[in-house]
């Protein structure tokens, strides 16, 4: 086989993004649903990485952002899982359809 | 004259009525408003008459200009001629009569005055401005007076009623916009831009796919202003569910806003689809005249009766514009007035009655011509008015557009007038029926035989009102001459556009 | 003179009288109006019998001899194209002047007469200014130079009759009467409106004097006008038709006739100056302004006049026969004389001898105008004295009231053609028109003058003579009488009229073209017509003059016939089946159904559309935060589709 | 180069699997360990690419932080054991297809794209030119996105903590 490139990488990536969305869509657990968000997030990070390392060599961007993108998820994790509770507390149980007093 | 004046004074009124505090203080600015305001129609009349005595041949007179919004080249852009005189003075004579009418308004009267003000106010400023989005403006203005003034001071189904009427007014409104912004993008004033001015648009050429196009929207959107056919159904409840002085307005001068529209602008800056479409003009206003005729046979109840009658006469209107000659042009604008005038008295006559008898149920009036002498012959006038009896205005107008529709030689634009022509006798059935079923015949009632007649105001109301109407009926030559020339203007410039 | 500015005044002064009395009537001016009112006349009759007496006689002939239309003075009124204009003006002719001779004085003698007739009458000043208003249109009417000056005045006439009518609108048989009569005249206007609006397109003016002139002579107008044709009929004749139809309907001719009858509703003396003298004679008066383009360029619509004219005749003095009302047998007489007239003009040349038509009809109008007020009035005077319209409650009144007898009887000869009298003289100028162009029409009108000698004296026996004296008049202490002197004097002038009148030398002043035209009186051709009439006395006499049950027998004999008379052919009946059945159940509730269900429908229905198509978007929103994320997902993933492959531009 | 690409091919297979099992498993701490396993595949897959400092980042933060609360959070909301509910069926399945679409284009596009190497000098990740680069504020220094960060941060902890405080007093 030949060498592992960019585009192997980039299947792998997508195919968590993918995942993680559905993921998201189907689960319905919110603590699921935080999950499938990281999956998304790790995938985008793996993006930014397999960019700077094979188009970008001569910046470390990319890198950066991967580790902005990892606090900003380290953060929304927090939040998230505090909404959560809190929902808990209120409806005893975080099935999302439960959550849907915010409508018509 | 400085023609702002026209509409400083309502505004003025308007505001000094918001400081005043109790009832009569308010009824008495509102009324010294609108005699000034009639004071001012008549100065312009005269010297309007006496400009053109001394030659002044320019199409408008007293023109102010003010830029308004530089970027789009929209101007506060107001002038006069003879038609929009003639309809100031219809709005002034109008409002004058209303106000007196309501004297004993004790519900909210600040408020009330403050939106009649403001209702003619955006009827002055309609018939002055020379700028179309001006106009549009004002136009607007007096559209969501109507709305409270039928929703708060209204009798049965008021709210429905204001709705509608608001909604579908609303409705015309946005077309006219539409017609509006059509003609505007089409137009270049010489240095480039659009321009929104009358006058400059009318020298210029719009290509005739616009026309097409774009007239039907104009022209319909004024004609909802005026209760054309399809869309007329606003005027029946509208009326019969506004407040007396609402409703004099309405019938009197917010139709005429249409049809002066309709005219001014529809016709007379788009020639060509004016001739395009006259047909469906034509026959639009036919059905409305013969429907509207025969619609009222069946009507139970005085106002809505005058209602129908109303959306009938303004089938005139429509089929003076839609024949396209000199003479029916005039009778058109004739039409207007005279309706305006006579529809105003008797919406009054029948606030009057109701006040008194607290009923506009047909049967259950009758004789009241022995009780309340006064109200009954204003009453009769103003029936024999609608009927055309000579004399009064309805017969000089009507005649107006009968002998205008007929010089136009097609057979379908002859038919059309036959069917005008009939549409007299069906007036002269219900409102001999109304009439002698409500005034005349014996008194079913038997309270109604105490009724206290007309007091000095609305006494006051109807002889201005029978004033006008007799003025215009026993010597229409002031008018036809006043009108006349100012439609010979348009006449010339849509034979010369399409050269027939 | 005649140029002068007086004659205005012949109209002007009722309608000064008209809005005096009008205005300030009720309050102050009170039983003097009625004195202001006569006073008023009187000064109309003196200026109209002095213009006539100048135009006659001092200055009326031009060079050759022939009276020429002077046109007082003219002022116009609305300008509608620079040819066409409705303009106020003034005509002297012939014809003219003796309609307002004949209007003022018949006028002035209603007035004396209703001074007697109303008093007491509560809304005294308002009759009078009805009444004044009435002189006032019907004088302009008379004097009208231009077309639509002419319909104005019609207008005007016929809301001057509704509101006289309707005077005693605490009457709804009397409001219903008014509002029928009305309509009626109303939807006969509407023809003559159209017929203006032809005439005046074709020929290019309104007034009388250019469009006769336009229409006779052969000129582009003529061709013009003869040259369109609608429906296979020329446009000059559809003109002249519709503005005959007019005619007619003022003039209660055959179809339009219903509301006469029905017009005796109105007080007595205003039947006798409206319904008798001036208003009806109104259309007979029209054809004759419109005569020469009627006889020179458009013969058929002449044969329409003349077959109207001549059924309608028939058609009343049938009716006639069996009424018991005694207003509404004069109402049909009325009708038939005026159908005497109307055919009289039909069958009339234009110019010179075969014009006798022409002026046989406007002599026969002059006469009518004295002895059908004088009917009118005495009828008055009988009711006013038995309180009821019907023959059955009168009978032998000859003594109680002389005066009324005896002028009764006078004006029943004159209308019945007796020769002395002066129905006899016109309307053997008619028979002899009849005569000389149109045979068929002559033996009808033969038949109906007999028949209307018959039921004039059935009428007369049955109210002088017929029972005795009658058990209710117990009451003849209260020296009712014939009322009083206001009610005899106008009553004697006009039977004095009725005599005299007939020896007047019409041919002299009144002729089609204006020149002399005299008539030899031929004993033996006036033979025929008189025996008829004696004959038609006799037979009145023998059926009425004793109270027998004679005329009752042939009722029965006649049976179906003698009911569809009495019941007026049940014309009235069509005509309410059609109002009530076909126009407001088939036209006007229709028409008010569909504007409340289907116009206001599709305005409200596109309310409820636009209400149900956002409820049915609502559960979009439904709080699932997945439902959003999906729709969301699907959204990008079709745009990114969208964009990348789709998007072309 | 086998070993590379065979590892390569382990630490894919790990990280998917790892995916997809978090994402279907029905008992939430199973899926929970998944996700970890998963997470641990990415921080193999930077090491692969010798980007030792994100892997160790990735690792600390993730791993360490991340999931730790997420296990956390199950405990505070679950008597553990208990199943999840399973998705609607139509509703997955629609979903599935959906995201399987999604990949396919992504991928249709992918392959079709030639990515071009920029050229010019290469800049090592190591730890010095990380750190220099992130606190330099010359050409491309990352000085100022590293304060807001931190002040993020700083937000994100006050208000998980005003968020999820057990609030005594009203009842």
């Amino acid at each position: 086989m030949n060498a592992i490139g960019l585009p192997q990488i980039l299947v792998v990536s997508t195919a968590l993004f993918f995942i993680g969305v559905y993921g998201f869509l189907t689960r319905r657990n919110m603590i699921s649903m935080l999950m499938s968000i990281e999956l998304i997030l790790n995938s985008v990070n793996i993006n930014f990485i397999a960019f700077n390392k094979y188009l970008f060599p001569g910046k470390l961007d990319g890198l950066f952002f991967t580790v902005i993108i990892i606090t900003i998820a380290a953060s929304e994790a927090a939040v998230a899982i505090a909404i959560i509770i809190n929902l808990y507390r209120k409806y005893k149980s975080i099935d999302v359809e439960d959550a849907n007093s915010m409508r018509f | 004259m400085n023609l702002s004046l026209l509409i400083l004074v309502p505004l003025l009124t308007a505001l000094v009525i918001l400081t005043c505090k109790n009832m009569y203080s308010v009824r008495w600015v509102a009324f010294i408003g609108s005699i000034v305001q009639l004071g001012l129609g008549g100065v312009l009349l005269f010297q309007y008459n006496a400009a053109r005595a001394a030659g002044n041949t320019a199409q408008m007179l007293f023109e102010s200009r003010a830029s308004w919004y530089q970027a789009l080249n929209i101007e506060y852009y107001v002038g006069v001629d003879g038609i929009s005189i003639a309809m100031i003075l219809l709005t002034a004579f109008v409002v004058t009569a209303g106000v007196l009418i309501s004297w004993k308004m004790d519900v909210l009267t600040k408020e009330f005055f403050f939106l009649i003000m403001l209702l003619s106010l955006g009827a002055y400023g309609f018939f002055i401005s020379l700028d179309l989005f001006t106009m549009f403006f004002f136009l607007e203005i007096a559209v969501i007076p109507k709305f409270l003034l039928i929703a708060i001071w209204g009798s049965g189904k008021k709210e429905y009623s204001a709705m509608k009427l608001a909604l579908m007014l609303m409705g015309g409104s946005a077309l006219v916009l539409i017609g509006i912004l059509g003609i505007y993008f089409n137009t270049n004033d010489g240095s480039g831009h659009h321009t929104f001015d009358i006058l400059k648009i009318s020298h210029q050429h719009i290509p005739i796919g616009i026309q097409t196009y774009f007239f039907p929207i104009l022209f319909t959107g004024f004609g909802v202003f005026t209760a054309m056919f399809p869309f007329h159904t606003w005027a029946p409840d509208g009326h019969s569910s506004a407040p007396t002085a609402a409703s004099m307005f309405l019938a009197g001068i917010s139709m005429k806003l249409g049809g002066y529209g309709c005219l001014r602008v529809a016709t007379y800056l788009m020639p060509e689809g004016a001739h395009q479409y006259s047909w469906a003009i034509i026959l639009v206003a036919t059905i409305a005249i013969i429907y509207g005729a025969f619609a009222t046979l069946m009507q139970k109840d005085l106002k809505y009766i005058n209602a129908y009658s109303s959306v009938s006469h303004c089938g005139f209107v429509l089929l003076g514009i839609g024949m396209l000659t000199k003479t029916a042009i005039t009778g058109a604008v004739m039409q207007m007035v005279s309706h305006g005038l006579m529809t105003a008295l008797f919406f009054g006559a029948i606030g009057m009655l109701y006040e008194r008898t607290h009923t506009r149920q047909v049967k259950q009036l009758g004789g009241l011509l022995k009780s309340i002498p006064f109200i009954g012959v204003v009453f009769m006038i103003a029936g024999l008015c609608s009927l055309g009896l000579p004399g009064l205005s309805g017969f000089v107008a009507e005649m107006t557009v009968f002998m205008g529709a007929w010089q136009v030689q097609e057979f379908w634009h002859r038919l059309a007038t036959i069917l005008a022509c009939a549409s007299i006798v069906v007036t002269a059935v219900y409102i001999l029926r109304a009439a002698g079923a409500s005034v005349m015949g014996p008194i079913k009632d038997e309270h109604f035989r105490a009724l206290k007649d007309a007091n000095w105001n609305e006494r006051l109301a109807s002889v201005l009102l029978l004033f006008a109407i007799v003025a215009i009926g026993m010597a229409p030559f002031w008018l036809t001459k006043l009108v006349g020339p100012d439609s010979q203007i348009i006449m010339d410039h849509l034979s010369n556009v399409v050269g027939h | 003179m005649l140029h002068s500015k007086i004659i205005a005044l012949v109209p002007l002064l009722p309608f000064a009288v008209f809005l005096l009395t009008g205005l300030f009537g009720r309050k102050y001016l009170k039983n003097f109006s009625g004195i202001l009112g006569t006073l008023s006349l009187l000064v109309a009759f003196v200026i109209s019998i002095y213009t006539a007496y100048e135009y006659f006689f001092i200055q009326g002939r031009d060079a050759n001899g022939i009276f020429e239309k002077i046109i007082a003075f003219k002022y116009t009124w609305l300008q509608f194209s620079p040819g066409v204009s409705i303009d106020m003006g003034v005509v002297l002719d012939p014809i003219s002047i003796m309609m307002i001779v004949v209007v003022t004085f018949i006028s002035l003698m209603v007035h004396i007469y209703s001074m007697g007739y109303m008093k007491g009458e509560e809304r005294y000043a308002t009759y009078y200014s009805f009444l004044s208003l009435f002189t006032f249109s019907m004088l302009g009417l008379v004097l009208a130079s231009n077309i639509f000056q002419i319909y104005i005045f019609w207008e005007l006439v016929g809301v001057s009759s509704f509101l006289l009518i309707g005077f005693y609108y605490d009457k709804p048989s009397a409001v219903a009467a008014a509002k029928k009569a009305f309509i009626v005249t109303r939807f006969a206007d509407l023809g003559f409106l159209i017929g203006i609006l032809i005439l005046a397109f074709y020929s290019g003016t309104l007034d009388f004097g250019t469009l006769i002139e336009r229409f006779t002579t052969h000129n582009e107008y003529y061709s013009a006008v003869t040259a369109a044709s609608f429906m296979g009929v020329s446009a000059l004749t559809w003109g002249l038709v519709l503005v005959f139809i007019g005619g007619a309907g003022k003039s209660a001719m055959f179809p339009f006739h219903v509301w006469l009858p029905d017009a005796m509703e109105g007080p007595t003396p205003v039947s006798a100056l409206i319904h008798a003298a001036t208003m009806v004679v109104a259309g007979v008066y029209l054809v004759a302004r419109l005569f020469p383009v009627f006889s020179l360029s458009c013969p058929p619509a002449l044969e329409v006049v003349t077959y109207v004219g001549i059924f309608s005749s028939l058609f009343a003095a049938l009716i006639a026969c069996t009424q018991t009302d005694i207003k509404r047998v004069l109402a049909y007489s009325t009708m038939s004389q005026i159908g005497f007239m109307m055919f009289a003009l039909g069958v009339s040349g234009y110019g010179g001898e075969h014009g006798l038509g022409y002026m046989a009809s406007m002599f026969h109008l002059f006469t009518h105008a004295m002895f059908k007020a004088l009917l009118f009035l005495g009828a008055g005077a009988v009711i006013h004295f038995v309180h009821s319209n019907d023959m059955k409650d009168m009978g032998g009144l000859r003594k109680s009231m002389p005066i009324t007898h005896i002028t009764f009887l006078i004006a029943c000869l004159a209308i019945a053609g007796i020769p002395p009298f002066a129905g006899f003289f016109s309307k053997e100028e008619i028979l002899a028109a009849a005569y000389a162009n149109n045979k068929p029409v002559f033996v009808v009108a033969i038949i109906t003058a007999g028949i209307t000698a018959f039921y004039m004296f059935r009428l007369y026996f049955n109210i002088f003579w017929n029972k005795e004296k009658i058990e209710n008049h117990s009451h003849e202490e209260h020296s009712h009488g014939e009322g009083p002197m206001t009610m005899l004097i106008p009553l004697s002038i006009l039977a004095i009229c009725a005599i005299g009148v007939g020896f007047i030398p019409f041919g002299k002043f009144v002729s089609s073209d204006g020149k002399e035209l005299i008539t030899e009186f031929n004993p033996m051709f006036s033979l025929g017509p008189v025996v008829l009439a004696l004959s038609g006395i006799l037979l009145a006499l023998f059926f009425y003059k004793k109270a027998n049950g004679k005329s009752d027998k042939v009722a029965e004999a006649l049976g179906g016939i003698y009911r569809a008379t009495y019941k007026k052919f049940y014309i009235d009946e069509i005509y309410l089946f059609i109002t009530k059945k076909v126009v407001f159940n088939l036209v006007g509730r229709p028409a008010a159904w569909i504007d409340k269900n289907i116009v206001d429908g599709v305005i409200n229905l596109s309310a409820t559309v636009a209400d149900n198509f956002s409820e049915a978007i609502r559960p979009i929103q439904s709080g699932k935060v997945q439902q959003y994320a999906i729709y969301f997902f699907i959204g990008a993933l079709s745009f990114a589709v969208l964009f990348i492959y789709f998007w072309k531009n | 180069m086998q070993a590379s690409i065979i590892i390569f091919y382990c630490l894919a297979a790990m990280i998917i699997g790892g995916a997809i099992l978090a994402v279907t498993s029905l008992k939430i701490f199973r899926a929970a360990v998944f996700l970890l396993f998963s997470l641990i595949g990415i921080a193999g897959l930077y090491f692969w690419m010798n980007y030792e400092f994100i892997a160790a980042v990735q690792i600390v933060v993730y791993v360490g932080g991340i999931v730790v609360l997420i296990i956390f959070s199950i405990f505070l909301t679950h008597h553990s054991g208990e199943d999840m509910k399973s998705p609607k069926l139509a509703r997955s399945i629609f979903v599935a297809i959906a995201a399987s679409s999604g990949f396919a284009l992504t991928m249709l596009l992918i392959l079709q794209h030639q990515f071009f190497a920029s050229s010019g000098n290469v800049v090592e990740p190591t730890v010095k030119n990380i750190g220099t680069q992130m606190l330099s504020t010359t050409e491309n220094g990352y000085l100022l996105p590293f304060e807001v960060i931190s002040i993020l941060l700083l937000a994100a902890m006050i208000g998980a903590i005003v968020i999820a405080i057990k609030t005594k007093t009203k009842a």
